[in-house]
């Protein structure tokens, strides 16, 4: 059984994608360095040229707006950033140019750019190198904002986001890109509904995207043994939102927990899914819904502090807990490397 | 271009421009067209000539005082009117209004409305039309103020660092709506000779003879269709009017009247007509006609608009996305 | 009885701000100039000298940091942009210095940084030039967020603001400059509470702030008429937000509208507060809750177009009448000038 | 200073900064360290010679590889090895790391990860000395990726327009990352002729001979304290390291071997030593003796940390906001 991570699947979409659209270009700092933005950018110079494939100097703002004029004219763009929290420089051209230049010249000519953001964590990226702003993004109308938690479906919609023909924000938890999936099941479907139900229990219902639904997945267990299952939403896609998903499964579970772990509170996207279900008519929850972000404060730099900083799996499992109203025997997890995805990890990217 | 032909053409788009703006600050107290809007009363030699030198296949693309340059790349007066006014029938829907237009028949893109923000769009069309091997440039109009913002260095830098076909024209007029040049850039810095430091081929232009100045722009457009490179021209020039809305501002007192008055002693528009005559060219009942001519253009433009029907924001709403 | 306008209390609080705090610096776009920034700057260069008080170059991301400088070196500074769609240039300063600064460095430091922010609406202000972020600044931790109603309020946060060792982002309403108040009313109050319950009712409880409080005002007598009274409760703080007032207030109403009606939706000041109620055991709503914001749609130029997209009373009404189950006769009101704040009103700015 | 005071302060200073960012090297490895770290091996004599010319109250200000001038300025060794480590007791009590440096007993204002995003924070502080009348400059060190950065434009605008005593030091090592400055900016264009093209007063400088760098430092800073204006100096250096970490790089192959061994051939602090033992300045055995003591100096720093507390996160979670 062969299998593929996270980031070999970006790099397998984003070689077809230039295969199949002579007109397709990527650039970026660190697109064709000897890193290869995270291995994600592998080969593409080589096969595509230096011309559609670019390193850029360090000037966002005018990178994006670039990107907007050659998606205006024929030139469909993948502009990437190794964390986001660069990308703070370009939200003017984003807010201001790309999100409404179809709306506003009357629908005459549209901006197919993704954008993919890396999100950091862990190791000492500190207060400047992890953010993740995807409820700014969602405010804006204009933008789409995707998020993907598998291999499958980074890959799908990263495809789904090229062919787009509107502005997409794609944003990839740096935590992800070593995820393995088995390669069969990395196929390009068109149709693919957004929001899913990835996983189905009675207990009570899990909204979560990117790197908390990973998390969610990761506590399947310790909760199966306790007796304890759960509807596990993934959303991929952050904007447009589908709550239709999250409505079926609270009818039956009637108990709600919103994992934003990747996200400061005020005005999140677990806020909005909050907001929206509040104001259905036909949702009856037995106990007040949970949402867990992070705290409203910003990352610090040192292992000792991220540790508390960051949301741990026995926090999650004793808010199940009272959720659903059961002991859990916790398990002393977390307790070691905390701020690395995995042993193999060496810091500090 | 026959000789009688070209000052013809280059003396009738710059009346043109300026009948539409004067259509537009005598029609703008009715309180019809509602929104922000920037005429250019005083500068259209800059936008006349070189739009008139740049082909159809070239791309320019705008700032927030963009009729002249819309109109001169052959934007039709009657969109413009109907977008101003919010109609559907403008080249934007209504939706954008005056700091927003676009014609791509004519390979118009755009005009935005915050600072600078077009400059790196019009870098990023041109490196477009350098992969697709086309032998076409992209002209991006500026204010004086455009180059106080990053993003000018930013897309400047990446338009020469790729040898792209790039003209920036940089209109200026001395002023950031009240504020003088000189209490936002250093003294004696010449733009210009910054753009050159930047790296790209600069010069300084001026727009007294109108004539002369296409010619430059003519001769440039042909060297940078040949020889794909970064150029930059700067132009000074003068607004007759307030910086936004129909209306004479001297009285406000930043600047001073004597100014006003000595760029109007040699209003380009007048030097040209005085010029085809002077050179015989033209006999004054010939311009006459004319202007006349276009008067009536104009006008026939603006009174289409009675036909027009509100139009309703439910049409628009599904326009976020392109589907 | 003497009366003072919104713009002119601020121009109070900025006048006795700097003579109070020598060290006090104002600068923008327009400060200076012959319009004095929408009156609020008048007379200040005179008084303070064009040091203290100075135009600034079309430079809005570099004038950001120049602030938080000042601010760190003694100098507290306020930085005003005729629109806040200007400032997304400056959102790297403001995001990864200001709001970090105090907290990145151990505290070693602070910002205090006053940040004015004009919201354009009407006379075909359009998509660029109309746009009200506060969800996005009230996002990150380490901001502050104030969106007063009234002269008085707007003087007294003014000056509260300045005073803050904190970066405030201070967000006026272009259509609250003129808006009169009895001059009496203007003093400091060091220990005013922000969110408060302005009007008191029962059938329901209206949140609001800025523009939004102004609009609720407006339709209280065709409402009384009707028989139906309210709790409105002014936010004026948007972060931090105090959500007590309104528990209280919803215990007795158990109805809720809240008029968010300068933001477009998705992540709204509107859903947080909705989140966070939706999150309390002890409240219990008749009704699920109304949120009214503007559509997720840019804004359009045309008046034709901006009649239809901006919120109108006989809308909030209709909702106001389904809340509490009562029909409302509606008025023909919202017809006319419906783009411009009143009669005087000249555009286009 | 006396000559020879003089001499053994700008080589202590040098080797100093070398033996602490070789001790960070030496134990990145052990994983204690959890942050991103720039390394400035090889570039140092520019933060020593400049930081030594800036005085107490001069203000100085940073970007992510600011070890070296966080040194330069009076930073304590330990409070950077306590920052690295995450210890409360570092210079920003661990929330910052490598970073964001701070020591506002010596005027280091801060260091900051986002590429120039502390340039005009640096030009602010310069604006308040203008306020308060002091007589010092503020120093602000970039790298060559810097001035990509639209902001670096405004901010040097504003400096040059205000006359304010600004000094931008340009460490121009050729590379951002892994890309040469060729890729990234116009080929020929020199950065500090760039610079003056701004308005300002632009020199370049090498580093080869630390203490002749050291009088032109000190020379222009007495200037720039009489007569406030702003002046910018690029000084061509290099990393012997990779960008970010503690190791050797050359094997990525994106730079040359040769290149590498050329500059660690004149490597400013071999010279130095060489220079002061040729000129008979001090006695190699005085050279060994001092170098003995600093190593000494910075493992005892080094070993403080030993006695350092896990620090809590619910001790700096209130220090959002100032209260
Ligand atoms: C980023 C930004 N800041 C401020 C403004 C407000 N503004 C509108 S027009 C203008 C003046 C620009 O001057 P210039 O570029 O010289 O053009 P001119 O109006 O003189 O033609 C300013 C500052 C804006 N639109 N965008
Ligand atoms: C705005 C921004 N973009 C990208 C980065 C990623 N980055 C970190 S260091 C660096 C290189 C900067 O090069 P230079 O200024 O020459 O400094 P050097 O590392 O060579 O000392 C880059 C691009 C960043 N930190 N900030
Ligand atoms: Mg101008
Ligand atoms: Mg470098």
């Amino acid at each position: 059984m062969t299998k593929i991570t996270y980031s070999q699947a970006i790099n397998k979409a984003l070689t077809e994608e230039m295969s199949r659209n002579k007109k397709l270009v990527c650039f970026g700092l660190g697109v064709n360095d000897s890193l290869n933005f995270f291995g994600t950018t592998k080969g593409l110079v080589k096969k595509f040229g230096s011309e559609r494939v670019f390193e850029t100097p360090t000037s966002e703002n005018a990178m994006t707006g670039i990107g907007v004029g050659m998606s205006l004219n024929n030139n469909p763009c993948v502009m990437m950033h190794q964390r986001l929290d660069f990308f703070l420089l370009a939200m003017d051209q984003l807010v201001n140019s790309a999100a409404k230049w179809h709306y506003m010249f009357g629908g005459k000519n549209s901006v197919p750019i993704t954008i993919r953001l890396v999100v950091g964590k862990g190791w000492g990226q500190g207060p400047t190198h992890s953010q993740s702003l995807q409820s700014w993004f969602a405010h804006i109308p204009g933008l789409k904002v995707v998020m993907p938690s598998f291999p499958s479906d980074a890959y799908n919609l990263l495809k789904k986001s090229i062919r787009d023909p509107n502005p997409v924000i794609f944003i990839e938890h740096r935590w992800l890109h070593n995820i393995e999936q088995e390669t069969k099941k990395i196929k390009y479907k068109n149709k693919q509904n957004l929001t899913e139900l990835i996983s189905k229990g009675k207990d009570f219902t899990a909204v979560s995207y990117s790197l908390s639904t990973i998390e969610m997945l990761s506590i399947k267990n310790v909760l199966k043994i306790n007796k304890i299952s759960f509807d596990l939403i993934d959303l991929k896609s952050i904007k447009p939102l589908d709550i239709s998903v999250i409505k079926n499964s609270l009818k039956r579970t009637k108990r709600l927990l919103v994992l934003d772990s990747i996200s400061h509170p005020f005005c999140s996207i677990g806020s909005e899914i909050l907001s929206q279900l509040y104001r259905e008519k036909n949702i009856k929850l037995i106990k007040p819904p949970l949402l867990k972000t992070l705290p409203d404060i910003p990352t610090p730099t040192s292992t000792f502090y991220t540790r508390d900083f960051y949301i741990k799996k026995n926090d999650i499992l004793n808010d199940i807990s009272k959720l659903v109203g059961k002991k859990i025997k916790l398990k002393n997890s977390d307790t070691i490397l905390h701020d690395v995805p995995d042993s193999n990890f060496k810091g500090p990217f | 271009m026959i000789k009688k032909n070209f000052f013809k053409k280059i003396y009738e788009i710059q009346k043109k421009i300026r009948v539409v703006e004067e259509k537009i600050a005598s029609q703008y107290s009715k309180n019809k067209m509602r929104c922000p809007t920037h005429l250019s009363i005083g500068q259209e030699a800059v936008a006349a000539s070189s739009g008139l030198a740049l082909q159809k296949n070239d791309i320019s693309i705008s700032y927030h005082r963009s009729h002249a340059h819309f109109l001169a790349k052959g934007g039709s007066s009657k969109k413009l009117f109907a977008e101003l006014h919010g109609f559907e029938e403008g080249c934007s829907k209504g939706i954008g209004g005056s700091m927003h237009l676009v014609d791509l028949k004519n390979n118009f893109y755009g005009s935005t409305a915050i600072v600078s923000n077009s400059i790196p769009i019009g870098v990023g069309l041109a490196y477009s039309l350098k992969l697709a091997k086309k032998k076409n440039l992209v002209c991006i109009y500026i204010g004086d103020a455009a180059v106080e913002e990053g993003v000018f260095f930013e897309s400047i830098n990446f338009s020469i660092l790729k040898k792209l076909p790039v003209i920036f024209i940089c209109e200026n007029n001395f002023y950031s709506v009240y504020t003088h040049i000189k209490d936002r850039q250093p003294e004696k810095r010449k733009i210009y000779k910054l753009a050159s430091a930047m790296g790209a081929t600069s010069h300084l232009f001026t727009q007294d003879n109108p004539f002369k100045l296409f010619k430059k722009f003519d001769e440039l457009f042909k060297k940078i269709r040949k020889n794909p490179k970064t150029h930059f021209v700067e132009v000074e020039t003068y607004r007759y009017l307030e910086h936004c809305g129909p209306n004479d501002d001297t009285l406000l007192g930043y600047r001073k009247l004597q100014d006003v008055k000595k760029w109007k002693k040699k209003d380009p528009i007048d030097f040209s007509k005085k010029y085809l005559i002077k050179n015989k060219i033209f006999k004054i009942s010939q311009i006459n006609n004319l202007d006349k001519k276009i008067t009536n253009f104009v006008d026939k433009d603006f009174n289409y608009l009675n036909k027009l029907k509100k139009p309703q924001f439910k049409n628009i709403s599904k326009l976020v996305y392109k589907r």
